[in-house]
């Protein structure tokens, strides 16, 4: 009989047969990163906003407490997102006729609400309290970032539940004191882990078990 | 491997028939079988088949594609029946699967040479067989889509499977014993692939055929290594085999729903297992052997073995079922003989009696020679035997969940149109793969027949 | 409401739709304020209705295409609106029809499903006061049901009230509803209410009617309101009287009348004879030792029922042996939630309770003895006996539907046993204008007929449909040149009336209500109305000298009007009243009417035709008298005693079934728990006919055929409509409740009914476990006795710890009367989906908490269609079945992917998101309390549901296991707010939403760890036990056995 | 001749049963040679031994991947339920090894069986489509029902004329010259 293939044949048919094997396992590995990548995650990204409202000038320049918008972050569930009334207590004498504000001044004036598009967005099925984290010792910046610098806002870590997981296994390394949840320059201390663990101690945190419990997320 | 048999036997495998007729030859066994493939044009036979055999598969199809567009709800389902048809089917199907892997694996290493003319296409129907069951623990979820889940794999949620479940379990088995039933069967087919290759008349059969032979050339060292492969692999598809259904059978004995609670399921769903297998075995050889005139290689010597192996794995069933009701009423455990007696008088009791008569008493025939040569008999007989499985499956199931724990919460189960589409589709879907195989490969292996064809000369010596 | 919107005084906020998205459940999508989105579409709608209307049945394709141009329908597309395809075939499902109308009209994403790449936030734009966003707000108003009215608490979510609880400082709630009060916020939210006002079918605005009045009172006006008729429910509105009355003072020849059909003029006559005068009577259970209810169902139905079942409950506790409990008698004709919580029961048709009655006259020597056959006799002698001893401490209760008569002999026999003034007293009437109905319906008829009435004002109501047949209302009513009809729905009555205004639902308007014992609630509503709907109030004024009056001034300037009377100025009080919900000092004072008449002298008794089959007529448990026919959670809600759904049913007694050989057949698809066929049967009855489905019911009176009425219905709406036969068909004057001279034939064929627990027997198995007080006395711990618990070094492995809070529950079998509020309470809570007939056949109803009803019946079989003797008259139990939340769940060891694991606090989580649907769990739970959704049942389409829904829980979708979570809700934000304040839960902070609904208090939930929790004592006491102890699921739910005190003497017969 | 070496890869004789070549093979050993190889179509006992075949790597390959998937399986399933993420799982113990059992064995078998069949092909140094042998036409009869001998030409002792020769002297049917070329 006649060769049916060439001699480069056997050299091809090895390379084309592992790299099958390989091409298949680097899919794989790629997925699972992907899955991690601020692209999946949607971090960094801004958003075209109806308003270019700037946290950077608000809370870093006019050095305005979150709470004063965010009213309800320690009582709720939600920071909560400010009416446009809270715009207009300094709005209305503040740069009261530039032309970029003039979405504020309508709303207020037709009673028709600003849209503002959602910047952090949990993964669904979760129930995550603000106040309970604030009252517990953990910093806005600990999940926002320096929403101080950023004019315009962006989600900084990736929200995913393995995310929540590594706080909620080892809170200490996220733990301040109470009169330093609001500031956003805060950075750990160098004995963070033995002052993180006294923290969890004063504020009463629950066990490891009982915050990696699926109910304490998930209703 | 020695093949003169000890003095005491000669008389014996004299009066036997042969396992391959005599006046055979190295090459007419390889004319004979490759001829099937690479010569013979397709018979209408071949062809109607085929062609109807694809409509039932388009009818799965489309009972598939309703179900992820409504959810399970479109089959009969209930509480309390979370499981009905899905399930039976999937063990089922399973269960026949094992026929293939006992032939090709345990014969091979008890040394049965009948098996050499029967096991390529028994373990050809293994893999159809899994295929058909595959399909089934994935669409009986209620979203098939996230059925990943149960794969262990490192996600954001840095959550994994549960490792107590049976289900699991069965993850591992079956995706296992597929990998390994096929691997199994590509080995066995190289040489073979091979004699395709060089007896292949146009360049595509050659290129394909050379492709997937890998370019064996038959050499002592190959077959060298390959000899000592193919053992292992018997001996680990061996314990593989027995573990799948035994894993199978966990799904009803780890649950505490009575009647499935039970120690004796392992043992006798294995035996239910090769029961129904080897009756698939002779459902497929029977036709086949007439269609391609194969009756010198599969010869009533074959025939009349699956059918001893059928008689007496049927006893270990019937064995199975006696023990069920022994238990329940030895133990006094009044879940279990309220549910010994439903299986009597219950709502579905007459599936059990249908159950009793195809797999107990229709089978004990076989003890009569005459019956285990009569062929249109023994066909008879394997389908009669094949429904009596898939009706144990059915009783074990469904009348289990009818009847459990919560008086207040019984209920019933009936299959919708639904249900029966979907499992006839797999029959359709299997039968057409079956097709497929008797035309694309050799449907014996002709290597192992070529050795057969030694051994007989040495044996004339 | 706006007007209102930012007053800081009524603290009512603006619905608005804004923050859901950061939930993660089903309210991603909506972006805009969705009372707006309704508003706007509303005429369109309406008008695709009114198109609608004559196209009817299976020719919706070519509807399809007509309406495909037709910018109305097009327009209400875009606006995801769809909800109102199901009105053009009912056949068709709703969602199946979207799908249909995705693929024909190309209208892609119409369902909504998937996530937008951007959601937005949409905040106030001016915060109302007192609003926390993400925290609920609870505001106190009260539901008018009939002749009393439940004061509740709301809990509302941004403006959206969303829950229904019960007012601990409301006489008539005491802090717990009825599945009635519960499942009345779905008709707020019901998409199939009538949404805006039209006449003859056109749609008109309000304005467009309030010009139209003068003229449509003009010729009235001229003959001083001659022809001018009102006709109302019962009311028991003060303002609404007020303004009644000043109306009539304007038309002194117009008429007010009244009809309800389930209003008990027997009670009010009652009076009249034994009193001269109407009266009401309060009941004081809790004082009573022996109770004899003569056909009374005050558990369960009546004025102050939930108050009286607290009560009566309360004396139901056993915590020690030598505690005593009451004990209760009940004579009734077929069973009643009552009757089978009773010690001792006899069936008796209703018809001889009056004789009944006037032998227990007799027997306490009040009146001329009446001898009574049989086993009657010797009960009869016993219960006397058991009476006289407790003199002063003794109740005897009459049934709402009983005659005058009746309710007379019973206040003699109360006096003479005096109990008035200690079980029982008396007090002006509730109803702000006592009448006879039926009277006063027949003089509107007659007027009609003879053609006097020229203008018909209907203020609620549905006489065409449950008007008795024999006064033919509906041709009269056409007699009448203008009839204007205020109603939620427009209904069989509306669509004969000239104009048709909808009505507001009473968490929409401001209105007030008496409670049964005279206490008033004003009616504050929670939400600006979702359509243009009006009150009662607004339809008075309309026609008084203030037309366009809002129901808020009118409600003002009564109780202005009223405190200045009292010498007060009302805003002292108002704020009060509206955060307590209830006036202060409305509560009537006991009067002290004497008895103006004496047993003997009353007319001999007629005894009702002996042996004769005797029909009669009672509200159905669930819908009601018809009015809650639209309510997906009442339809689907078991009845307490047949439990079946969606249908009401002809109930026969066991040997009447064997006799008229009426069968059940169980049918395979669901089988036991889902459908049974059961013989269809023609009743002829009162010179009419209707066809039911015939349904046996052990311990029903023999010769008694009971017609539930409140089905058939032919415009109640998507879940009302043709949903079992109108009973009303065959009701007549003369006959209102009970009615002789019938036939029952068997047509031959058969119809399914949705049964969800057919087998009532326990199979000798541990699951509820019942005793006598003496023997409870004997062996307190008899419960135990056969529970053959594992101890728990039993078990190979090292037992899990749980040092924090250990959740559990515990629940009183000895209290629970299965009135069923639980179960709505927990559907509301939860967020869970209404399945519908069809699934509910096939074994697939989602309830999270169910009620099993067992019969203590020596049955062999498991039929009850297949007679013995032992079933004529049963003990009954019911037993509140939720998720058991065992500590070795057999559910979670089986879950492939731990989609259902145990949490530190020893709750069974379930976690729907990471649920793949093998539905194992199911399988191997030996309580069958996992649902499932087979399909997709929650309906993501319609906006109103989304704006009912709980944000607090998950909306589950499809493929995905569910059942009770002990409503971790709950526990998380009562946790966090104690976390907060670095302290642990108290005990009875956390209130699962079973608990708090159950009015006899059965139910208690807390932290088993904390040995001086309620819970904790109560798992301590001897009668503790856990269903199917033997299988070592250690259930953290566990049942108190049930105890009843039966009378020795009755025993022995 | 050395010069043929590189265009000739060896000489093939062609034989009718498995006694001949048996018995060819072992002659050819005697002789001398060296680089011998087998084409037979089913395994022909002791052939092997008889052209001086070192025993088979395949079951030591096997041990390896059936004791590396049972230890992945195992230790897969211990981290996964009790290091990584630790749930109380119906009240069992966080290591419930006997539940563990079935995952691992089954790994045990995909992992031996997987190196068992990937060895036996590396081995062989399959696939291989193109092979100086395949340019004997008869050589297609070595998968249906001849026998070849070849003695390659790499052979310190190959001689085109003596080994052809030789293989005529030990009854070859035929003698084939396996050309090295396309």
């Amino acid at each position: 009989m006649a060769q049916i293939f060439h001699r480069s044949f056997n050299f091809i048919s090895r390379l084309s047969l592992s790299a099958v094997v390989f091409l298949a396992g680097l899919a794989l590995t790629g997925v699972l990163v992907v899955a991690r990548s601020p692209y999946i995650t949607n971090q960094r990204v801004t958003r075209e906003q109806p308003v270019q409202f700037s946290h950077k000038h608000h809370v870093g320049d006019d050095g305005i407490d979150c709470r004063y918008c965010h009213t309800s972050v320690e009582t709720s569930a939600y920071a909560g997102i400010p009416p446009t009334k809270t715009c207009m207590n300094c709005h209305s004498v503040l740069f009261n006729n530039v032309g970029y504000l003039e979405p504020v001044r309508e709303s207020y004036r037709t009673e028709q609400s600003i849209q503002w598009v959602k910047v952090h967005r949990l993964a669904d099925y979760v129930y995550f309290n603000h106040s309970i984290h604030i009252n517990k010792g953990i910093g806005c910046s600990s999940c926002h970032g320096a929403v101080n610098e950023m004019p315009l806002v962006f989600q900084a870590s990736p929200l995913t539940m393995q995310w929540c997981l590594d706080c909620h296994r080892n809170p200490q390394v996220n733990l301040r004191p109470k009169e330093e949840i609001f500031d956003m320059n805060w950075k750990a201390p160098a004995n963070q882990e033995e002052v993180g663990k006294k923290l969890a101690a004063d504020y009463r945190l629950r066990s490891t078990t009982e915050l990696t419990s699926c109910s304490t997320c998930h209703r | 491997m020695s093949t003169t048999p000890p003095p005491g036997d000669l008389p014996e495998i004299r009066r036997l028939d042969p396992v391959l007729e005599p006046g055979h030859t190295y090459a007419s066994v390889t004319d004979k079988i490759a001829a099937v493939v690479l010569t013979q044009p397709p018979t209408t036979g071949w062809i109607v088949g085929f062609a109807m055999s694809f409509i039932v598969v388009m009818v799965l199809f489309i009972s598939l594609s309703w179900l992820i567009i409504k959810g399970v709800g479109i089959w009969g389902i209930n509480i309390p029946i979370g499981w009905g048809f899905a399930i039976v089917n999937f063990v089922w199907w399973i269960g026949i699967g094992h026929a293939g892997t006992l032939i090709s694996a345990i014969l091979f290493l008890l040394n049965q040479k009948w098996r050499t003319s029967i096991n390529r296409f028994a373990e050809a129907m293994t893999l159809f067989a899994v295929a058909c069951a595959g399909i089934f623990p994935l669409i009986h979820t209620g979203r098939p889509w996230m059925a990943y889940y149960m794969m262990p794999y490192p996600s954001t949620m840095g959550i994994w499977p549960q490792f107590r479940s049976p289900l699991i379990w069965d993850v591992f088995a079956v995706s296992t014993y597929g990998t390994v039933s096929l691997l199994f069967w590509f080995v066995g087919l190289l040489p073979d692939l091979a004699t395709l290759r060089d007896r292949a008349k146009n360049r595509t059969q050659q290129v394909i055929y050379g492709m997937l032979s890998m370019g064996w050339r038959g050499s002592a060292h190959h077959w060298h290594r390959y000899q000592s492969a193919y053992l292992l692999l018997a001996g680990l598809a061996t314990p593989l085999v027995l573990s799948v259904h035994t894993v199978v059978s966990f799904d009803f004995a780890v649950a505490i729903v009575p009647g499935w609670h039970t120690t004796i399921f392992p043992p006798y769903f294995v035996a239910g297992a090769i029961y129904s297998g080897f009756a698939m075995v002779l459902t497929l050889a029977i036709p086949l052997r007439k269609a391609y005139g194969l009756e010198d290689f599969i010869t009533m010597r074959h025939l009349d073995n699956m059918a001893k192996v059928m008689l007496a794995t049927g006893l270990i069933v019937a064995y199975g079922y006696f023990i069920e009701f022994f238990m329940a009423f030895y133990s006094n455990n009044k879940f279990d003989v309220f549910l010994a007696q439903q299986r009597l008088h219950g709502p579905y009791s007459h599936f059990y009696y249908a159950l009793i008569l195809c797999n107990i008493l229709t089978p004990q025939l076989l003890w009569f020679e005459k019956m285990r040569r009569n062929v249109a008999v023994l066909f008879v007989m394997s389908l009669v035997v094949n429904t009596g499985m898939w009706l144990e499956r059915f009783v074990i199931v469904v009348i289990s969940l009818t009847r459990d724990f919560m008086p207040s919460a019984w209920g019933r189960y009936s299959p919708t149109f639904w249900d029966y589409s979907t499992f006839i589709g797999t029959i359709g879907l299997f039968v057409m793969l079956i097709f497929l195989f008797v035309r694309v490969l050799p449907a014996i292996a002709i290597a192992e027949m070529r050795e057969l064809v030694h051994e007989q000369s040495d044996e004339e010596k | 409401m706006s007007d209102h919107a930012n007053d800081k005084e009524f603290r009512i906020v603006q619905p608005t739709q804004s923050h859901q998205a950061q939930r993660g459940d089903e309210y991603d999508d909506e972006h805009e304020p969705e009372d707006r989105t309704v508003r706007e579409s509303k005429l369109d709608l309406a008008a695709v209705r009114e198109k609608l209307r004559e196209k009817s049945g299976k020719q919706y394709w070519r509807t399809l295409e007509e309406l495909a141009d037709d910018p109305h329908f097009t327009d209400l597309l875009h606006r995801e609106f769809p909800r109102h395809a199901s009105e053009w075939d009912e056949a068709v499902d709703r969602r199946d029809f979207l799908k249909l109308m995705g693929a024909s009209l190309a209208l892609a994403g119409l369902a909504g499903c998937g996530l937008p790449d951007q959601t937005h936030i949409v905040p106030y734009v001016k915060q109302p006061d007192g609003v926390v966003l993400g925290r609920p707000n609870f505001f106190a108003t009260a539901m008018p049901f009939g002749a009393d009215a439940v004061g509740v608490l709301v809990e509302s979510h941004e403006g959206r009230p969303t829950k229904i609880e019960g007012n601990p400082d409301h006489p008539s709630s005491l802090g717990s509803t009825s599945a009635i009060v519960q499942a009345s916020i779905l008709n707020l939210y019901d998409p199939d209410r009538a949404q805006t006002t039209l006449y003859t079918g056109e749609i008109r605005s309000w304005s467009g009617f309030l010009d139209a009045a003068p003229v449509m009172t003009a010729n009235v006006k001229a003959t001083n309101g001659a022809g001018f008729r009102i006709l109302t429910g019962t009311v028991t509105s003060p303002t609404l009287a007020w303004q009644i009355k000043k109306l009539l003072a304007q038309y002194p020849q117009a008429k007010w009348h009244q009809w309800e059909p389930a209003a008990c003029d027997g009670v009010k006559e009652g009076g009249k004879v034994a009193f001269g005068r109407y009266v009401n009577t309060v009941y004081v259970p809790g004082k009573a030792n022996v109770i004899l209810s003569l056909d009374g169902d005050f558990l369960a139905s009546g004025p102050g029922h939930i108050s009286y079942a607290k009560q009566f409950a309360r004396r139901r506790k056993l915590e020690g042996t030598n505690d005593t409990l009451n004990r209760l008698y009940v004579v009734e004709p077929t069973p009643s939630v009552t009757g089978c919580n009773a010690d001792h029961r006899l069936p008796l048709r209703a018809s001889d309770m009056e004789m009944f009655a006037r032998a227990l006259a007799g027997k306490l020597g009040i009146g001329p003895a009446v001898p009574l056959e049989g086993e009657a006799e010797k009960w009869l002698e016993t219960v006397a006996k058991d009476l006289r001893a407790a003199p002063g401490a003794s109740l005897v209760i009459a049934g709402e539907y009983q005659p005058a008569l009746v309710h007379a002999l019973v206040h003699a026999i109360n006096a003479s046993l005096g109990n008035v003034g200690n079980t029982l007293y008396y007090t002006e009437p509730v109803e702000a204008e006592p009448t006879n109905n039926l009277e006063s319906l027949r003089d509107l008829c007659a007027d009609m007929n003879a053609g006097k009435v020229e203008l018909l004002l209907i203020l609620g109501g549905n006489p065409v449909y449950d008007a008795p047949h024999d006064f033919d209302f509906t041709s009269k009513l056409q007699r009448v040149h203008t009839s204007i009809h205020l109603s939620p729905y427009f209904d069989e009555t509306s669509a004969y009336c000239k104009w048709h205004i909808s009505e507001s639902h009473y968490l929409e308007t401001w209105s007030d209500a008496r409670a049964h014992d005279g206490t008033v609630s004003i009616v504050q509503p929670l939400i600006s109305p979702l359509y243009y709907t009006k009150s009662a109030h607004d339809m008075v004024a309309a026609f008084s000298d203030k037309p366009g009056m809002p129901g808020f001034e009118a409600v003002r300037a009564y109780w202005t009007e009223a405190s200045t009377h009292s010498g007060t100025s009302l805003d002292a009080g108002w704020r009060k009243w509206l955060n307590d919900g209830v006036v202060t000092e409305t509560k009537y004072a006991p009067i002290t009417p004497e008895l103006k008449f004496s047993v003997p002298s009353l007319p001999t008794l007629k005894p009702a035709p002996a042996e004769q089959v005797e029909y009669i007529f009672r509200p159905d448990p669930t819908v009601y008298d018809g009015r809650f026919a639209n309510n997906g959670w009442l339809q689907e809600l078991p009845k307490p005693l047949t439990k079946l759904t969606w249908d009401n049913a002809a109930l026969v007694s066991p040997k009447l079934a064997h006799d008229k050989d009426l069968a059940h057949k169980v049918v395979s698809r669901g089988g036991e728990h889902g459908q049974v066929r059961s013989t269809v049967v023609d009743i002829e009855l009162n010179g009419s006919k209707v066809t039911a489905a015939a349904w046996t019911l052990p311990g029903q009176a023999e010769n008694t055929i009971v017609l539930p009425l409140g089905y058939g219905r032919s415009r109640a709406g998507y879940s009302g409509t043709n949903k079992g036969f109108n009973a009303y068909v065959v009701r007549s004057s003369n006959a209102l409740w009970t009615s002789f001279d019938g036939k029952m034939t068997a047509t031959g064929d058969s119809y399914p009914l949705a049964c969800t627990q057919y087998h009532f027997n326990m199979e000798g198995r541990q699951i509820l476990s019942t005793g006598t007080l003496e023997e409870y006395k004997k062996n307190p711990a008899f419960a135990q006795e056969h529970a053959e618990m594992p101890p728990k070094d039993m078990s190979l492995y090292k037992e899990f710890a749980y040092p924090g809070y250990a959740w559990g529950m515990a629940i009183d079998l000895n209290k629970c009367n299965g009135c069923n509020a639980c179960v709505v309470a927990c559907q509301s809570e939860n967020n869970i989906p209404v399945v519908g007939k069809d699934q509910v056949m096939r074994g697939r109803e989602m309830h999270w908490i169910r009620i099993d009803r067992y019969y203590q019946a020596e049955s062999p079989t498991d039929d009850p269609a297949s007679y013995n003797p032992s079933l004529d008259n049963p003990q009954t139990f019911f037993q509140p079945v939720p998720c058991q939340q065992c500590e070795n769940a057999p559910c979670e060891q089986v879950c492939p992917v731990g989609a259902t694991v145990h949490s530190a606090e020893g709750l069974n989580d379930m976690v729907y998101n990471r649920c793949v649907g093998t539905r194992y769990c199911s399988n191997n739970c030996p309580y069958k309390v996992r649902r499932f959704n087979f399909l997709r049942f929650q309906d993501w389409e319609t906006p109103q549901l989304k704006l009912m829904r709980n944000p607090e829980v998950t909306v589950r979708s499809r493929g995905v296991m569910e059942k009770c979570t002990y409503c971790v809700q709950r526990i998380n934000n009562v946790r966090i707010d104690a976390e907060k304040q670095n302290r642990p839960i108290r005990d009875g902070e956390i209130v699962t939403a079973c608990e708090a609904a159950c009015p006899s208090e059965a139910i208690a939930f807390g932290n088993a760890n904390d040995p001086n929790s309620r819970v904790a004592k109560l798992k301590k006491q001897p009668r503790n036990y856990s269903i199917l102890g033997e299988l070592n699921s250690r259930p953290r739910t566990t049942y108190l056995a049930a105890v009843r005190n039966p009378n020795a003497e009755l025993e022995k017969v | 001749m050395k010069e043929h070496r590189h265009e000739i890869y060896g000489l093939m004789g062609e034989f009718l049963t498995p006694e001949q070549i048996l018995h060819a093979a072992s002659k050819a050993r005697q002789a001398g040679y060296k680089h011998i190889s087998a084409y037979t179509p089913f395994p022909v006992d002791g052939l092997a031994h008889a052209i001086g075949f070192p025993r088979t790597g395949v079951p030591f390959l096997t041990l390896i991947g059936g004791l590396g998937g049972g230890l992945t399986g195992f230790g897969l399933q211990y981290w996964c339920s009790v290091i990584t993420y630790p749930l109380n799982i119906g009240g069992r113990p966080l290591n419930s090894w006997p539940a563990f059992i079935p995952v691992t064995f089954e790994l045990t078998i995909l992992g031996a069986s997987i190196f068992a069949v990937i060895g036996m092909l590396a081995l062989n140094k399959l696939p291989q489509p193109y092979h100086p042998v395949f340019n004997v036409a008869r050589f297609a009869h070595a998968s249906s029902d001849r026998f070849f001998l070849c003695i390659e030409s790499r052979d310190a002792k190959f001689h085109l004329m003596e080994t052809a020769k030789f293989l005529q002297s030990v009854q070859a049917h035929h003698v084939h010259e396996v050309s090295n070329a396309e």
